[in-house]
């Protein structure tokens, strides 16, 4: 028996709508479809009029789910893509993120953003918006990587009272299985030592906190130990775990799925060297994806976004600095 | 009543009768809806020379033209049951829906006792728990906020007898927000009444730059909800069209829209004197102003006497002066003790973080 | 021709007699229409297989059932004249408005000498520069952006005569995209025809979760634009109806909608069953193919032989196969080689730097 | 004579318009009234059929510059507000961004964002968006901080193939003037340092420029020499003048107007840290505004952004690290 990433976002989702009668569901295709990727299968059928198809208007979906909130509900939307998030950009970043602040009433509303490259699903279906999400105020924004913290992160999203973007990968949706849902369980907004080693600091999250666990493992072979922090969060960023690691390690190396320029290696990088410098016996590097649209080729795909084997190689260069 | 409300409008989907027993019916309907039209429009009086005296940060903007068409809303709708998400020019519903002048005055004079506490101002106020959620500046992403919470209260079993009102221009009818907001009001079979104030401009954007239908009223249709065409500068023609439309929402017709014609009677906001707007336009039919309307029809009908509203215009520039009075003595915001945080959640972790933000001495 | 084209949908805006002189008329016109339906119809059965064999990366979507409506379009646009813009299941319009067949067997299988180069794959394909405009996934994106070309058009002085084409689903008409992009291109007057394939289905979204009018027809007088509804699985009343309203565009008499009934008969993609779509919605006057419909239709009217029907199929059954073997006999992109960037301009400042990202060995 | 920031962007126009038959300017309000902001005053009636006032549609307003761009010419759009691009984020990161790599056919048009905070202008009408478009691929990002920038770097922005997002400083507007728009030209991509100092370096972009400018003027009084650093693109950045100013000085400070997670600060902060770690001999450090949306009464907003205090006060504390 064995429980996939997705698996245990339907399952959160199906104690949540059991638990809680202020959740509901909506986006495209959720009741009777299931989701474009099953995320859903079977709760509109054991949730009667808590799960609901919407039309394809990504802005108004997510207007509704503010609306709802305002009255007490805690809605969950589901973007058919975290990609199409970018029609409903506006009211996610303008209508819920500054309303607590202006209006000192809080928004609970969770956005489930299936996010991330898979082979052959090019520009429009591939993206990581994490970064764009983390940068307004009012939002907090969650990278789950394991299968535990899909489902345990997706429970403490709901509970939050503030909006949660929940990027979930694609990829890992049914590449990753656990025994179980149970896990270590963190409260959102601590990062998680996934590996632990002494030479060098990997951070990561989301599917990449598996491509740097690879690389890790390979770079064992070597007598290398590699130290991988999951960051599970994205904002808010636990910085504390990561420098309490770097402290240990003295180098360190930020990787990430999205576009180079800005975003979260950035921030962590930034983050880091503000108040860790002391703690660095080299430059803290960065891999990201490149900075080109996600490419729909296999071939490309593959060469476009960090793979154990580029952050092998980012970590060679960062140990023998 | 009968048929002069919908004088030179074309009404593809009116598909009831014209009203039988008009708005005249009910006087005390039209007494309440005349004293915030007028209270609305002594307040942006005053408001408008607060501005001018540079007491005022950031912009000012009146709803001046649009008195009976925003307080016939405002009054129709109930208190403490209904929705009502103002837009720019709703001051007279604002006020009519109970809402205090002192959230008006407070929250264009910055006092931290508004409900906005100083970090947003002007229109840019409401109050969420008392069934007026506060816009944000993006045209037209109110009516999907207000069809979620009509959305909401059905699923809580609590939307019976309830409907949920929203405004917006005739330029705001060209954003996608507008659009996918009432498609979804529409599937859904929402309570949801939205009032178009085509006041022939969009700032400074006519009309026919805007839209190239005849009247904005026969986009209904294509949403598959009620349409209603108002002279929106006759308070009559406004209280018979604009309660029906709330009536059928109310009884379960799903959403109903009300496009309303009239014109802008200032600049887009105080700072523009609006000299795009030709002078026939400023003195075609739609170029008169609502309240000597509402005045005339009041008096003609016996419903107030010219010395009543004597004394209310008295009244309500007293009123007026007081608030704006206690919201002038009333402290601003203070940096050094907001709480320079956008998130609900105080996360234990970060307590350490939230300290670091610089400081502005 | 008469009214059977219009059979059982309503059309409150069809605001000219229907056509005298029907499509039967252009013999030449059907055949060819005819033709790149088979097309279309045999490639789409080939990708089908070669998606179930695993030969192709991503999703594979068809327009099987949407034949009639998407050839007639692109049939009746002049090549190199005008724009068309498809999407999802438009490959019978792609191929006769003169997309080689090469260009999609490329684009599916991701050879580097496709026009995506494999940097796009699948449906999102085109050709810019041969009024091909490439569509990105975000449903009703394309609207304003045909308008542009028709805009950029008129004010290079060589509009006369043109028209540009798009075509959308029923789900897209939810989109603030193509509200803002019709409404604009009404404003501008432009000779933009714009298809609605009503397929009853958004993925497996029904239309009455999609919208709430009796016909999404009934838009069109909403924006001041020509509507026209037809039966799409009817040839001979698509060939009437889209070439009247292609022509009533290049006529000048600005934006023209016509709203296809039929049914999708495929799943969204070639992953989807499509156990969501209800028997009876198969087996109703809409669920009949448009295939069969127009092989009778030009067989009954000495139009075509089913001889000759016969070998166009195994004509085209060979073309597509040597289009399929041709693609997957060419060169795959190449990372090594691949142009990691996505500006046009070469900054010689940052030569240097655009060698640093990542190179995975 | 003198001549502010908002009239170069209005003379750059003109001379657009004048010599290049490509040139069109869309954008709401634009035509008789002149723009919000008055950048296009008088243009419409010299320049008739060239000057477009469009409908409330941000979306749409960038897909018809797009297809103009396919087209041939090269449309100038202005926002109403920077803040209200969020409605034509979709048409800008991922159809105009994105043309080029999927079809090798360049989209030249050239948006204007009304940016950064003004007092009194609210959380909507007061957003800084640069390090929001600068995360994606084939977008230039430019900032331009003087007179003369704001004219030639519109001038630049229309000639180059790729879509540009110009964020003009609505505080420059009228505050900034100069006597006339010539200036030291420099090409796109190029830093400037506008200030030369020897023991920090600030590097900032927009009005942030004169206000770093302020705070180092103030220092001089205590002896120290800050250099300024103008960015004046934040894509491409410059990160050659950056790393040589550091290398001359040890010491960096990253000044931005917006909110704090990421953007613009954290880029150069992890790039400087990456390649020029060496150079530095003190943390580097990053101002931002605050993490709330942009308030609205002024003496919240001063205390929101960047000040010259505020600026001081961090060199302060890095010039004796
Ligand atoms: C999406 C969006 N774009 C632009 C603006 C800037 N803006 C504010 S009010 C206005 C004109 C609104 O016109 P209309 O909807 O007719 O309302 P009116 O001011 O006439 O009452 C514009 C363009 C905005 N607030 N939102
Ligand atoms: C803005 C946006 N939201 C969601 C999607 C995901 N999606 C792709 S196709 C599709 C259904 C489209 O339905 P319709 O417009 O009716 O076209 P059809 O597939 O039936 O031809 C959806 C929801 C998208 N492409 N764009
Ligand atoms: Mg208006
Ligand atoms: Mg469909």
């Amino acid at each position: 028996m064995s429980v996939t990433y997705i698996e245990a976002i339907r399952e959160a989702q199906e104690t949540l709508l059991r638990n809680d009668p202020r959740v509901f569901l909506y986006g495209q295709d959720i009741a009777t479809f299931g989701g474009a990727f099953k995320a859903t299968k079977g709760l509109a059928e054991m949730f009667p009029q808590r799960v609901f198809d919407s039309p394809i208007s990504e802005d108004a979906m997510i207007g509704l789910a503010v609306g709802a909130a305002i009255e007490g509900l805690r809605p969950i939307v589901e973007m058919q893509f975290a990609d199409f998030s970018s029609i409903a950009f506006n009211q996610i970043v303008n209508q819920a993120a500054t309303h607590f602040y202006r209006t000192g009433m809080p928004i609970p509303i969770t956005v489930r953003l299936p996010s991330g490259g898979t082979a052959g699903s090019g520009p429009f279906h591939s993206q990581s918006m994490e970064g764009i999400y983390a940068q307004y105020p009012g939002l907090v924004v969650l990278t789950p990587a394991t299968v535990s913290d899909a489902y345990h992160m997706l429970i403490d999203a709901v509970a939050l009272d503030d909006p949660v973007i929940f990027c979930e990968h694609k990829f890992l949706y049914r590449w990753l299985k656990a025994k179980s849902i149970n896990g270590d369980l963190l409260p959102i907004g601590q990062a998680r030592i996934i590996r632990p080693g002494k030479h060098a600091t990997v951070v990561a999250y989301s599917a990449m906190v598996h491509e740097a666990v690879r690389a890790a493992d390979h770079l064992q072979q070597d007598g290398w130990n590699i130290e991988v922090v999951d960051l599970r969060s994205v904002k808010p960023l636990d910085i504390d775990t990561v420098l309490a690691s770097v402290a240990r390690t003295g180098r360190l190396l930020a990787v990430g799925e999205a576009f180079p320029w800005g975003g979260v290696t950035a921030e962590v990088v930034a983050r880091v060297t503000e108040e860790g410098f002391h703690l660095l016996d080299a430059p803290p590097q960065r891999l990201n994806a490149r900075d080109t649209p996600v490419p729909y080729h296999p071939k490309l795909w593959a060469a476009h976004r960090p793979t154990p084997e580029s952050i092998c190689q980012a970590l060679r260069k960062l140990l023998t600095f | 009543m009968g048929s002069h409300c919908l004088k030179s409008i074309p009404v593809p989907h009116l598909d009831m009768p014209p009203f039988t027993d008009g708005a005249l019916s009910n006087r005390d309907f039209l007494r309440s809806v005349f004293l915030s039209m007028l209270r609305a429009r002594i307040l942006e009086n005053k408001l408008s020379s607060l501005y001018k005296a540079g007491k005022i940060f950031g912009g000012v903007y009146l709803g001046r033209g649009q008195e009976a068409v925003s307080a016939t809303l405002g009054t129709a709708l109930i208190q403490g049951t209904d929705i009502f998400a103002p837009l720019i020019r709703d001051q007279a519903g604002r006020t009519a829906f109970g809402e205090p002048l002192l959230d008006c005055t407070r929250t264009y004079l910055g006092s931290v006792q508004g409900p906005m506490r100083g970090r947003d101002g002007n229109i840019h106020r409401g109050r969420p728990k008392s069934g007026i959620p506060v816009m944000i500046s993006h045209l037209g992403s109110q009516v999907s906020v207000v069809a979620g919470m009509l959305f909401a209260r059905r699923l809580q079993g609590r939307l019976a007898g309830c409907v949920g009102a929203t405004c917006v221009g005739d330029g705001a009818t060209s954003t996608g927000a507008f659009h996918e907001g009432i498609n979804l009001a529409a599937v859904e079979k929402l309570p949801l009444v939205l009032i178009v104030a085509n006041n022939q401009f969009a700032y400074s954007t006519p009309n026919h730059r805007q839209f190239a239908c005849a009247d904005l009223v026969e986009r209904a249709r294509g949403y598959g909800i009620g349409g209603f065409a108002v002279d929106g500068t006759d308070l009559l023609a406004c209280a018979s069209v604009i309660t029906e439309a709330i009536r059928r929402a109310r009884q379960g017709l799903g959403p109903q829209m009300v496009v309303a014609r009239l014109l802008r009677l200032s600049g887009h906001g105080e700072h523009d004197d609006a000299f795009y707007v030709p002078k026939e336009v400023c003195d075609d039919h739609y170029g008169r102003d609502c309240l000597d309307v509402a005045m005339r029809q009041l008096v003609e009908n016996g419903i107030a006497t010219p010395e009543e509203i004597h004394v209310w215009q008295d009244q309500i520039a007293e009123e007026v002066q007081r608030a704006v009075a206690q919201a002038q003595q009333e402290t601003p915001p203070d940096p050094y003790n907001e709480d320079w945080t956008a998130l609900a959640t105080r996360f234990p972790l970060l307590v350490r973080q939230s300290a670091t933000p610089p400081v502005c001495p």
